[in-house]
């Protein structure tokens, strides 16, 4: 892209700086876009990249720095105005209004008009249709969003902004839930966007999908502006060194263990609707990798198993005894622990503060009389912030502050408090830059050492391919393969998760 | 609660002719603060009060219940008044409440609605048996006694509805023809009025009468058949109304005839009463005399059923077309 | 997703399923008061005479045309008690102008007692929005201090009839063709505020306000002011209510509106408007009035115990909200069994 | 706030808008703030009328705000969980009038009492099956059951009692606490504010009701029966409005299904007014104890200085205003600097 230098850039960016009373969001917030151009944000949790999205957004304003659109400095008084200056963004947790139809919720404010400034509906669903068709997806655009599968909300969000036909199109991890072939089709749509010289931003912790679709790169670290270089001048290993700022050992750190006896037996544990027919087992000393295409159903059996949801039939075994169902205490008494799909949400409280959080599962444990001890609150705290590398500046701040992979750690230190003998784990590093990423893969090899049975639900191959001692997919909620770490790859997998059924079962 | 106070200059402790004492201090608590009713009562009772050269305090709460009165009655007890005239919300939630003031040496007086505490005078507006009696005999004498006949009354817990309701339907014993068919009750609240009246309308349809036994529902039932015609063609209308309310209907024959005694003169009555009992001029043995100025002498009457000491304002006025403009309350 | 070839465009059953859900709920209510009218006209036939239909419509028309105002404010996600007390000072407000202005215009009348509700809208709308507190809490406190001003205002002193102009009680209980004035405006108001909240920008920016305020505010809506505005109208509405309330019954004093508030809450909720916002129609509110006083009438009509009342009344509005969250929770998952559908490898 | 399935909880601003508070404001309780008031209304009282500091004062203000205030201790609980209960007024009244008919009836007192908080825990079971097991709108069916308990006790009790109560008991309407000026309502509610103090604040329980006021989802997923802790609190609520119900049956030795009528609103307020967020997972019982004495303590002089009862709404609802205005009062501020930031020359982007 040197000829780009040559272009003038359609957005400039130059030492932003934004802090949200103690938190430093953004030190040097700086981005330069061409016309045409696909250019990655890269950079840790919390390194700032969401704060510099929301600023391009006009959801923050800076403290510092400048803004500049073709050229001329411009101050964004809220998103209306970011999006008149053509600047459309797909943010990084969904934003849909679940009541309103998914046309509505691509449109809204923008509705095309009748007769009497009246909203044509017909005219908008036609319209919706058509992103849709761009994007290769059939979504009904009548339907309510309520309802829609994570997945789905992502593509919603992707139509909204490309329905904009915006001049800037940032994307803040809009693949995290997305399956392959998703992906691969939004990467196209980013083709034909840039052909018709627009720029985008995309932000992914997902590096493969990086050097597939992106000529830039710009890496970010503690807010700061670390580097931005052509794409082909950078190795992976580059990259995560400008990130972390240190060599990264192995991101899939594995020692061989040999299974115990087993610790969970599901048995044809069937959920009207989601999932049917489910069973396997989980030994002491192994990670069982639960794969499959997002909407698959593994969150379900995960929520089933652990009592969230009622199963409609079948039975699980916590060391041979039968869980009791639909009751999450019957399973963390039996040694259950579930990290959630969703921290922000399942996982946390998001304002009461990291000790409390910590303590949130263990209550009763910590009192006495019935009365909480803080100081007991407080220690055990301190003890799993140690364990797991937190990063916090004080105990009672609200978890709301940390970065996303730090907030993970509060999540997984409040269930490791427990000494659970099986952890279920649902994308253990979803949004979670590398640098943590190794180490939350560290951890968890760390506990199965230690003869804990480990149940991981991932989207991520790669993680299932360097983790896992067994990989079981799932096909629309029913189990399509059961392989053992010889037998899984790349191949073996996306087969079964297609439902294309895999050798032994055809 | 509420207050207004009204003062005279001189308020020396000594004696007068009638041998009530100056410079009392009587407490006049209304079932509310806003009940145009006892709004004018008040006044009267102050009136009482200035020529005997006392004070009145008005005091209530806002809405009409028992408990809003309670903090007023205290207020009394606190600022050790001489008597306290009260219109109950309620029969006997009061009573725990006035007995702590009857017990620092607060006489107690009722008005307009009785109460069922020991040791207090009644001043009755006019004798219950009367009211309930005369009202059926002015709806008979202008339904030709015969026909269906219902009453829209207060509030269901309304002391002085019900016990001039049980008059009624003893009288109505001497009209074979007149038939009670259906009480409803609309909280002395326009629009609970007009909707139980509606139904009262469309489950009867051939009602003849009404009776309204107090001035909001007369009121609203008078505004309603005088909107419709065609109802007031066949239905009768009756009750205790305020003249000032009720003039537009008199005239315009919505209503033939209804009766009241005067609101304010019932304030008034309760006002000397009040200072001659706290006063030791009248006691609440039967027979004791007191004058009421204007009003001229009064003697107490003897306990008689659920009702204690009481006296009695007179009988009712009966006003219609000939009479109405002559009464501005 | 690859071969989305082979799944069929599902669209058009599920529309059906998307409408279905709208219509159901108005459906829904029109059932049950036809259902409760013809019981009570079989108890006692006449309940069925133009007369007492009439007396439906005109004693459902308050609450109903409080309940258009209040569906705008809760489905931005809140609420508006203010409204009872609203009705009591507006009412009052234009007794006493036509009290002591004799001759004061008809027509100003109105405008005045929607003037009044206008300010107090406003001064609701502007708290909770620039000062953004719940607004449960400040039309709390707004229903307590305008009862005060009110009270002060009246000091036992009663609107009486003599003082209303006569073409101004007119309003309240002449017909046209039959059809009470009062049932006429507010079928008006139902359907302007009903069509402007289904295809206008703005109003549906309401819904999405209440639907999620963080996407709202994310998406460039000025939720400020568009909250502001329901506040307003809610207001607007409740003070030509009060002006109505005084055509009605021609005399006021210091009880008007007294309990509205819940009133019309309870009649938005069994009209099928979200408490939590996002969804629920003009409509539907109005429908859920008519509902609450054809239940009372019958009752009455019924020679049912004046005593039942408030206890049928309670009973089923819990029957009408239970029904209403059944209905929306089948066609909930009626859509996620379809959703997915088209999620294949 | 639970129906709602993608939407974060409404008290959240993280992301959408700046959300954070400068440090001072965290120091800035709303605590503090209430007892800056008492100490004003008392100095207030004692300046306008002689007899208002007096143990007369004192005993009265407790005696007429005991059954609200005990009343606004299981409100405060379920208003942590993010719920509300606008039927205790109702059940006030219902408990006293099944309290009343049966001893009317001729049932002894004792059997009465039990009755009607037997009574108190089945409304109250009702409300949590609505709520907590269906899932419906606390607020759409705390309004149902308003109407409901009110009439249930209009059908029980047309007339009010005319049989007396037995004085031993109805002195609590009369005596305060022998050797004290405390009335028997008001010690009661001590009683109870110090158990719901040490629960709500010291226990895994209270821990559960904030972690539910604050994410529903996020609780359940760590181990706690939301929907259990939510019945129970209702049908806690039932027995206790019963109890609050006996207690003012015995005060005004009498019962009338109209007891307590609108008293609901009179309790959200004292909670509301004590700093508890409406939105659930924020709140004080001290709170709640200092808006309740405040509230009291206000009605006492106003009415000793013959303020109308209107003036007293106004203040009533002023106060009520201030409680969620003044702790906001920093944002404002922060927002508006925020506003005037970006009115600096606004350059529009001109395509080239
Ligand atoms: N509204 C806010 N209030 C307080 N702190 C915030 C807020 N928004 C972001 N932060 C903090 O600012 C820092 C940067 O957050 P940001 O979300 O930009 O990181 P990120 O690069 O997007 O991380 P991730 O990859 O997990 O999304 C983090 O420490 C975060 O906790
Ligand atoms: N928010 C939701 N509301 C309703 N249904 C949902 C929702 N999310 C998922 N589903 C449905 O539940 C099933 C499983 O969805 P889910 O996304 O949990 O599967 P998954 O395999 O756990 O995917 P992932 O865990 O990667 O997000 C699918 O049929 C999906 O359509
Ligand atoms: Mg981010
Ligand atoms: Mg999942």
């Amino acid at each position: 892209m040197n000829e780009g230098e040559l272009i003038r850039p359609l957005l400039v960016l130059d030492g932003a700086t934004k802090s949200f009373g103690a938190v430093k969001a953004l030190v040097n917030g700086s981005v330069i876009l061409y016309p045409g151009e696909a250019h990655a944000l890269l950079g840790e949790n919390g390194a700032g990249k969401s704060t510099l999205v929301k600023i391009l957004a006009g959801v923050h304003q800076p403290d510092g720095g400048e803004l500049r659109v073709d050229g001329d400095r411009v101050v964004f008084s809220g998103p209306a105005a970011s999006r008149g200056a053509g600047v459309s963004i797909i943010y990084q947790e969904p934003t849909l209004f679940p009541d309103l139809t998914v046309a509505e919720n691509i449109f809204m404010g923008r509705q095309p008009l009748g007769r009497g400034r009246a909203i044509d509906r017909r005219a908008m669903n036609a319209a919706a249709a058509k992103v849709f068709a761009r994007l290769g997806v059939l979504l009904d655009p009548d339907r309510q969003a309520r309802g829609l599968s994570v997945a789905d909300q992502q593509i919603v969000e992707i139509a909204k902004a490309l329905s904009l036909d915006a001049k800037v199109l940032v994307m803040d991890e809009p693949t995290a839930a997305l399956t392959n072939v998703e992906v691969a089709r939004l990467f196209e749509v980013m083709r034909t966007l840039r052909d018709q010289g627009a720029a985008v931003l995309f932000i992914s912790h997902r590096l493969e999908e990086v050097f597939k679709s992106c000529q830039r790169v710009t890496v970010m670290r503690d807010g700061a502006f670390v580097r931005t270089a052509p794409i082909e001048d950078l190795t992976i290993d580059d990259i995560i060194r400008s990130m972390v700022g240190r060599d990264l050992e192995s991101l899939f750190p594995k020692t061989a263990t040999a299974p115990g006896d087993v610790v969970l037996e599901v048995d044809n544990l069937t959920r009207e609707k989601v999932f049917y027919d489910i069973s396997f087992s989980v030994c002491r000393g192994e990670i069982v990798a639960l794969a499959g295409l997002v909407g698959a159903g593994r969150s379900e059996v995960a929520r089933a198993i652990f009592g969230i949801d009622r199963r409609t039939s079948g039975s699980v075994r916590i060391n041979g005894d039968l869980l009791s169902n639909g009751s999450p205490q019957a399973a963390m008494a039996a040694g259950l622990a579930l990290v959630p799909e969703d921290r922000r949400q399942q996982g946390l409280v998001m304002e009461l503060g990291i000790d409390q959080n910590v303590a949130l599962a263990s209550m009763r444990r910590l009192s006495r009389f019935g009365i909480i001890r803080r100081s007991r609150e407080r220690t055990l705290a301190t003890t799993w912030g140690k364990r797991l590398q937190l990063k916090f500046a004080r105990l009672s701040n609200p978890v709301s502050t940390l970065s996303g992979g730090n907030q993970q750690k509060v999540v997984l230190g409040k269930w490791l408090a427990r000494g659970p003998s099986l952890l279920i784990i649902d994308e253990p590093t979803r949004g979670i830059d590398v640098g943590t990423k190794a180490e939350v893969h560290r951890i968890l090899d760390g506990l199965v050492a230690e003869g804990m049975a480990i149940l991981m639900i991932s989207s991520e191959l790669p993680e299932v391919l360097g983790m896992a001692d067994r990989v079981l997919v799932l096909h629309e909620g029913r189990m399509t393969a059961q392989l053992s770490r010889a037998e899984a790859d790349e191949d073996s997998i996306m087969r079964a998760a297609a439902g294309l059924g895999s050798e032994e079962a055809a | 609660s509420s207050s207004s106070t009204s003062t005279t200059t001189n308020n020396t402790g000594s004696a007068t002719a009638t041998g009530v004492k100056k410079g009392l201090t009587v407490y006049y608590i209304p079932k509310d603060t806003q009940n145009p009713y006892e709004v004018l009562a008040d006044k009267g009772g102050q009136a009482a009060l200035q020529e005997l050269g006392g004070k009145v305090v008005v005091s209530s709460g806002t809405a009409d219940t028992a408990a809003a009165q309670i903090p007023s009655i205290q207020a009394a007890i606190q600022a050790k008044a001489d008597a306290i005239v009260v219109a109950g919300n309620d029969p006997s939630a009061l009573c725990p409440s006035l007995s702590q003031a009857q017990a620092a040496g607060i006489k107690v007086v009722s008005f307009d609605s009785d109460i069922t505490c020991p040791n207090h005078l009644f001043i009755n507006q006019a004798d219950t048996k009367t009211i309930g009696t005369s009202e059926v005999d002015l709806l008979a004498k202008q339904i030709g006694s015969k026909g269906q006949i219902a009453i829209l009354s207060a509030a269901a817990s309304a002391t002085n509805q019900n016990a001039w309701i049980k008059y009624m339907k003893v009288q109505l014993k001497k009209y074979p023809n007149m038939k009670l068919v259906s009480t409803v009750y609309g909280n002395d609240d326009p629009a609970t009025s007009l909707t139980v009246l509606q139904g009262l309308l469309s489950a009867y349809p051939n009602l003849k009468g009404i009776i309204s036994p107090t001035t909001v529902g007369i009121s609203t039932a008078a505004q309603y058949l005088s909107t419709h015609k065609d109802v007031a063609k066949r239905v009768t209308l009756t009750g205790l109304g305020l003249p000032s309310q009720m003039r537009k209907y008199i005239k315009d024959g919505t209503v033939k005839a209804f009766e009241l005694w005067n609101p304010s003169d019932l304030g008034y009555l309760a006002g000397y009463a009040a200072a001659s009992l706290a006063s030791g001029s009248a006691s609440l043995q039967t027979g004791s005399k007191f004058t009421a100025g204007k009003l001229k002498q009064y003697t107490v009457i003897g306990p008689s059923g659920t009702t204690g000491p009481s006296v009695v304002l007179g009988p009712p006025t009966v006003f219609d077309k000939s009479n109405i403009d002559k009464f501005k309350f | 997703m690859s071969t989305t070839i082979e799944t069929p465009p599902a669209s058009q059953p599920r529309f059906a399923a998307g409408g279905a859900l709208l219509r159901a709920r108005e459906l829904g209510i029109g059932l049950v008061i036809v259902i409760v009218f013809v019981v009570a006209t079989l108890k006692n036939h006449a309940f069925a005479n133009s007369h007492s239909v009439q007396q439906l419509l005109t004693g459902a028309a308050l609450v109903a045309l409080l309940g258009v105002g209040e569906t705008l404010v809760i489905v931005t996600r809140n609420v508006d008690l203010s409204v009872g007390s609203v009705v009591g000072l507006s009412a009052y407000m234009v007794g006493t102008t036509f009290k002591h202005h004799p001759g004061f215009p008809v027509l100003l009348g109105f405008g005045l007692g929607i003037a009044i509700g206008a300010l107090i809208g406003a001064i609701n709308g502007l708290v909770v929005t620039a000062l953004r507190v719940p607004s449960l809490v400040v039309t709390l406190a707004a229903l307590y201090i305008i009862r005060g001003i009110d009270g002060v205002i009246v000091n036992g002193v009663t609107i009486d009839p003599g003082s209303v102009p006569k073409t101004f009680q007119e309003v309240g209980f002449q017909t046209i063709l039959g059809v009470p004035w009062l049932a006429i405006i507010v079928a008006v108001v139902v359907a302007v505020v009903g069509y402007a909240m289904r295809s206008f920008r703005a109003a549906r920016e309401l819904y999405a306000i209440g639907s999620n305020p963080e996407a709202a505010a994310l998406a460039g809506i000025p939720t400020e002011r568009r909250v502001f505005t329901a506040f307003l109208v809610s207001g607007s509405l409740a003070g030509l209510a009060g002006a109505l309330f005084l055509a009605l019954h021609a005399q006021v004093d210091v009880t008007a509106g007294t309990g509205y508030e819940f009133l019309v809450v309870a009649a938005v909720v069994v009209g099928g408007v979200a408490i939590f916002g996002g969804s629920g129609t003009v409509l539907g509110a109005a429908l859920g009035a008519l509902l609450l006083n054809t239940i009372n009438q019958a009752l009455v009509s019924s020679k049912v115990s004046a005593f039942w009342n408030d206890a049928i009344a309670g009973a089923l509005l819990l029957a009408a909200i239970a029904f209403d969250r059944w209905l929306s929770q089948r066609v909930a998952r009626s859509l996620q069994s379809a959703e997915g559908a088209h999620r294949d490898v | 706030m639970s129906n709602t399935a993608t939407v974060p909880p409404p008290a959240k601003t993280y992301g959408g808008v700046d959300s954070t508070q400068p440090a001072w404001r965290r120091l800035v309780r709303w605590e503090v703030a209430l007892i800056v008031v008492l100490i004003g209304v008392l100095a207030f009282g004692s300046a306008e009328s002689s007899t208002f500091i007096s143990s007369s004062t004192f005993f009265f203000t407790g005696l007429n705000m005991g059954e609200i205030a005990i009343m606004a201790l299981p409100l405060l609980l379920i208003v942590m969980v993010g719920e509300i209960d606008l039927s205790v007024a109702s059940m006030l009244g219902l408990s006293g009038t099944v309290m009343g008919y049966l001893f009317q009836h001729g049932s002894s007192i004792w059997l009465a009492m039990a009755a009607a908080l037997l009574v108190g825990a089945v409304g109250g079971a009702l409300n949590g099956i609505l709520i907590a097991g269906l899932g419906l709108p606390s607020i759409a069916v705390t309004i149902g059951t308003l109407t409901l308990f009110r009439g249930a006790a209009e059908i029980i009790l047309p007339n009010p009692t005319t049989k007396l109560l037995p004085t031993s008991l109805t002195k609590i309407g009369i005596a305060p606490i022998q050797g004290t000026q405390l009335a028997y309502s008001a010690g009661i509610f001590i009683v109870l504010a110090v158990v719901c103090g040490v629960v709500l604040h010291a226990t895994p329980l209270g821990r559960s009701l904030v972690a539910i006021g604050l994410q529903p989802e996020a609780a359940q997923f760590s181990g706690i029966r939301v929907n259990r802790i939510k019945f129970g609190l209702y049908v806690l609520s039932g027995i206790v409005c019963a109890f609050a119900g006996v207690l003012f049956t015995l005060k005004n030795s009498s019962a009338s299904y109209g007891a307590g009528t609108g008293l609901e609103l009179t309790v959200v307020a004292v909670v509301l007014f004590g700093g508890v967020s409406i939105f659930g997972g924020r709140g004080t019982v001290a709170g709640v104890v200092l808006s309740v004495i405040i509230v009291g303590a206000l009605q006492q002089a106003l009415t000793q200085m013959h303020v109308q009862a209107e003036i007293q709404n106004i203040v009533t609802g002023s106060l009520l205003l201030l409680s969620v205005i003044v702790p906001n009062g920093g944002d404002v501020l922060h927002r508006l600097r925020a506003r005037l930031r970006v009115r600096d020359p606004q350059v529009r982007p001109t395509s080239a």
